[in-house]
């Protein structure tokens, strides 16, 4: 499977935020957008997404059935973490279960997937709690948990180590790697270095035509 | 359609958690209806000849309020982007929770006319012929208050402004409401015609009213 | 995911605001100059040719400019939803200046036909206002062109405000057929269509030929004023849009700068 | 008070500026105005007799139905954790905003009543009438809806659950504008008694109404 | 002047958040409040501020006149900035600046000290864009440029690098290093290490698993 950018022109207004921008993700890559603030990384993931429709140019991956909406191969978690403050924590990660992976088979399976999601990301024990009790970083690590109740290919993530501390950040580089190494794709926003050894790193600028810098990404550039 | 199914559950789960929602619509219809002898004096006569009226017109205002927070809730927690990448179309997500607004909402605000009308002095004979019409008529109020509500989603005083604009669409649904109520009080013959008009704009709604909001909604999360 | 908006549609390249600006600005004059003689002609004929009705006498006149007043209201909600299908469909650039010029102007028709026929019913039915269909079904109209502005004016970002209004502009539209049908689907007190029939006119010529003219003239005034409107308000997008690329610029350059100094 | 002032002053630019804030609270009277015909049928001396009654239900409705903004853009937006800071108590803070609400809303509906008497056939000599006694008392409608605009604040459902709150509190005041209007329609000395009522009414609550509402915001900061 | 906290204890719902806690910020100090998430720095940031009452324990400025409320000493920034998306960037500022300057003297000074702050953190240019408009780092910024035009010698930041890109973190850093050189008071909720020479830190909190078994069996309040 491979994310083909081709020529990618976006625009927020007037504005052309993102010019002429070519890149690929590959199955099995991690790819960190980073670049100053205002400098369009929200606006390319939430493009990459489908939220938003480019001005011009092309994205296709490849690989995907082509009859199914490509939507139904991403995950999105943005700076919100679309939980519900009156539904337990379970209660809300076995209701994005439900509606991503299009099943309502409540199978034993499925259960488990579950309480492995809660048990990976440490909020196992708050299962029971209503998702309005939660500290920010607890909120956040419930909106992650979503990424793995659903299996999809593409991971879309926006600045998704907000509000979390040192060891949480550390939890999600290797939920990062471990959906990179089962050939999955993910692009991800940050201000912060994930830690990960092998990701690529893509930084916008408001200079336009910069080209797509690759390098590895080593600490805070 | 397990997507709609499963929105649908949560979504009637939440309104029956998040306590007080149905509560605060009836106790609103309530106060409305109380008001109204407040300002138009005491007189039986004229209330029992006005009650069908303001009983609709209460309800329309009670449903209108709870909808403004029929895609606030999903746009601001941030849900209404991850329900985007569902297998169904946006259209079913907009019809689901409509549906779900209808339920919890809606028919409850039908049931509880006939108490108020108490009230009111409402004529016996009046009472079936009110929940009827009420039954018939309040899909089109949420299925056209989505439309409202979507178009709503960011503005500051999304609350006035979905008033101003769906009122305009529900003046169909009360006329044929009313005259429902009227006619059938002088012969079934004439109930049977509007109550079909009644019927069949609920039933135009239940399709026009998702589509529009679903196009509404896609421009939001631009 | 696969997108492409790179092509352009037909009507895109045939009607792009700078050749509109150059087309409108050699028509308009004309246009204006034309209006405003045939709106004079028609307020001649209405007050010095036409006759008094025997029945209602000179009150009659008002009609010359209720009945212009009423269709154009009409044909301007029928403009707006055009331009939103153009705009929704087509994402024809234009499409939405058409929109948001056509909004105040139609409102003001419907507001003017409103006024008219009240001053009309005092003296015809013996009250400014009844709740008959088709009184009610224009004060719906002039909600309508309310909630447009309204809608519009309340989303901070112009180019969402667009699209949505849009939305909310073709769902509108079902009035337009309740507008003119009211009178012949429910009894009311309101005059039934005489002009606009399929066998023909109903009335008189005296009383037809100034109307007529006068609903051309209105028509004129109509167009001269969109077209201002829509020229106006291209220009205050270009203005914008050159305020907001000088600040960017200024953003870009404090970018650059401290990106080197840092 | 510079405090007091420097607020004022924004709140009322904000209104001016969050455009159509003002327009669809007219907006919203309006269409409740034109629904009660609708709803209770043509008949125009019945309407001519619960004119005043319709319009001041409505005046409420509207001015309620602009309420919960009071203060939920400044929780929401975090301003009201830092107006809290400043220099004076919360309660000049609700105060302040209440008083911006009056201006911003209250007068404008007010002053707008009587040209919708016209689609209600009012009578004559009950202009200035209707005029007189809504100045009057929308103070309280403001003030007091201080009230539940900061107890409702973190609740969704925000609308209803104020409306049910708050319409108590506005009973007394819709019942002295109603007879002020009734009873000067019958002799001049009537009308006194009612309206003097009516102005205590209002000053009660803006000294109630700021006190409350700092005590239900502080809660909120919690 | 010096901000003394003695055997402070806040609770949430039945639950003790912070216990017997003591400490003192001198002028001139920075202390940042690590720990996991739902350790308790929201609570303890809020309960300085004085939104929250303490169940125990006393938070004393010494050195501010006794005459004055305290919380007119306490700048606060939180997890939310405060502006108003239709007024522009000069506007909200100058707001801000005269309610809690607690003056609508609107002379020259003060201007420059608006114009200044808005150099300082590098938004002048955006000066008469609304707030609306931002981008998530420029309107975090903006909510920071509040510090700068009122002059009060505590300021309590609740995660201030949110959403900041690597040079305006910096920039912050500097912006309170300024702060502390002038004998200002800060205290700073913070999952990352923000490059400050003196900052002193202090560590909160429990387990959150440990929170969560305390939370359950007590049933949410
Ligand atoms: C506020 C009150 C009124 C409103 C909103 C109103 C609205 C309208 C509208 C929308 C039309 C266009 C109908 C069409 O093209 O099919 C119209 C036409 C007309 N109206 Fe009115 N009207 C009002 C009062 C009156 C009154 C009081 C009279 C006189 C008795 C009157 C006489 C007419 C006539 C003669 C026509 C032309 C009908 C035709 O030939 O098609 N209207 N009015
Ligand atoms: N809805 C919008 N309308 C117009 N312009 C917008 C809109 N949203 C963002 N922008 C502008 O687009 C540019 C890119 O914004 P974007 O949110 O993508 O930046 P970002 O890289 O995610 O920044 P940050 O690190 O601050 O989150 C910014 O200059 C912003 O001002
Ligand atoms: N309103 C509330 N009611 C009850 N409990 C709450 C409330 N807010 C927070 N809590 C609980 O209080 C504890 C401390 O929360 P707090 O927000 O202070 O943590 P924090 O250190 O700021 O965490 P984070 O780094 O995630 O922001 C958490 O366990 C949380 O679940
Ligand atoms: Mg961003
Ligand atoms: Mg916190």
């Amino acid at each position: 499977m491979q994310l083909e950018i081709r020529d990618l022109v976006v625009a927020r207004g007037a504005r052309r935020i993102i010019d002429q921008l070519s890149f690929d993700v590959a199955a099995g890559e991690v790819w960190l957008l980073t670049g100053r603030n205002g400098a369009g990384k929200t606006t390319l993931i939430r493009t990459l997404a489908g939220y938003l429709s480019p001005v011009s140019g092309s994205i296709t991956l490849k690989g995907w059935d082509p009859e199914r909406d490509p939507r139904e191969a991403c995950h999105y978690v943005g700076h919100l973490n679309a939980d519900k403050a009156s539904l337990t924590v379970l209660e809300n990660l076995r209701f994005w279960q439900a509606y991503l992976g299009g099943t309502t088979a409540d199978d034993a399976a499925a259960r488990d997937r579950v309480w492995a999601a809660l048990e990976r990301l440490e909020i196992e024990p708050l299962a029971d709690i209503p998702a309005g009790y939660l500290s920010a970083g607890q909120k956040r690590r419930l909106g992650l948990a979503r990424l793995l109740v659903a299996e999809r290919p593409v991971w879309l993530l926006d600045e998704p180590t907000v509000s979390l501390d040192v060891q949480s950040t550390a939890l999600l580089a290797r939920v990062i790697e471990t959906h990179a190494a089962a050939g999955g794709l993910v692009v991800a926003a940050t201000h912060l270095a994930l830690g990960l050894a092998s990701a690529r790193e893509l930084r916008l600028g408001p200079t336009p035509h910069a080209a797509a810098e690759e390098r590895t990404s080593g600490g805070p550039a | 359609m397990s997507g709609f199914l499963t929105l649908l559950k949560r979504d009637l789960l939440l309104a029956l958690r998040e306590g007080g929602a149905l509560g605060t619509a009836l106790g609103f219809y309530l106060i409305v209806v109380t008001l109204m002898p407040l300002g138009l004096g005491p007189d039986l006569n004229l209330l029992t000849r006005i009650a069908p009226g303001i009983l609709w017109v209460a309800l329309l205002l009670a449903a209108l309020l709870s909808l403004p927070r029929l895609f606030e809730a999903d746009h601001d927690d941030g849900s209404l982007d991850v329900l985007a990448l569902g297998h169904m179309p946006l259209e079913l997500v907009a019809a689901s929770k409509a549906l779900a607004h209808w339920i919890s909402t809606g028919i409850p605000l039908a049931l509880m006319a006939p108490i108020l009308g108490i009230l009111l002095n409402l004529e016996a004979r009046a009472y079936p012929l009110v929940i009827a019409t009420m039954l018939a008529g309040t899909p089109a109020i949420s299925f056209l208050g989505a439309i409202g509500a979507a178009l709503t989603l960011k503005t500051r005083r999304g609350g006035l402004l979905l008033a101003l604009l769906v009122l305009p669409f529900y003046v169909p649904t009360l006329i044929f409401g009313i005259t429902s109520i009227s006619a059938a009080l002088l012969s079934p013959a004439g109930f049977q015609a509007s109550f079909l008009i009644l019927t069949a704009i609920s039933l135009v709604s239940l399709v026009l009213g998702p589509v529009a909001a679903a196009a509404a909604l896609r421009q939001h999360m631009q | 995911m696969t997108t492409d908006a790179a092509t352009q549609t037909w009507t895109q390249r045939l009607a792009n605001p700078t050749r509109f600006m150059a087309l409108s600005g050699q028509i308009l004059p004309w246009l204006t100059i034309a209006a405003i003689a045939v709106v004079l002609y028609g307020l001649y004929l209405t007050f010095f040719v036409a006759p008094p009705d025997y029945q209602q006498g000179e009150t009659v006149k008002i009609m010359f400019i209720h009945v212009p007043s009423a269709w154009l209201a009409m044909m301007g909600y029928l403009m707006i939803a055009i331009s939103s299908f153009g705009l929704l469909v087509f994402r024809h650039p234009l499409a939405d200046v058409s929109a948001k010029s056509a909004a105040p102007i139609g409102a003001a028709f419907t507001l003017l036909a409103l006024i008219t026929g009240s001053l009309w019913g005092k003296p015809m039915w013996g009250t400014y206002w009844v709740w008959d269909a088709r009184l009610t079904s224009v004060l719906i109209l002039f909600f309508l062109y309310l909630g447009l502005m309204a809608l519009r004016s309340s989303l901070e970002d112009e180019t969402l405000a667009a699209k949505q209004t849009a939305v909310l502009g073709l769902a509108g539209v079902v009035i337009l057929p309740i507008i003119k049908f009211s009178v012949d689907w429910w009894n009311t007190l309101h005059q039934p269509a005489s002009v606009v029939k399929i066998d023909g006119p109903a009335i008189h010529s005296s009383i037809l030929v100034p109307l007529v003219v006068n609903a051309v003239g209105f028509s004129l005034l109509f167009f001269a004023l969109h077209m201002k409107a829509m020229r106006n308000e291209v220009l205050r997008r270009r203005v914008k849009a050159l305020r907001m690329a000088e600040v960017e610029q200024a953003a870009r350059g404090r970018d650059t700068s401290s990106a080197t100094a840092g």
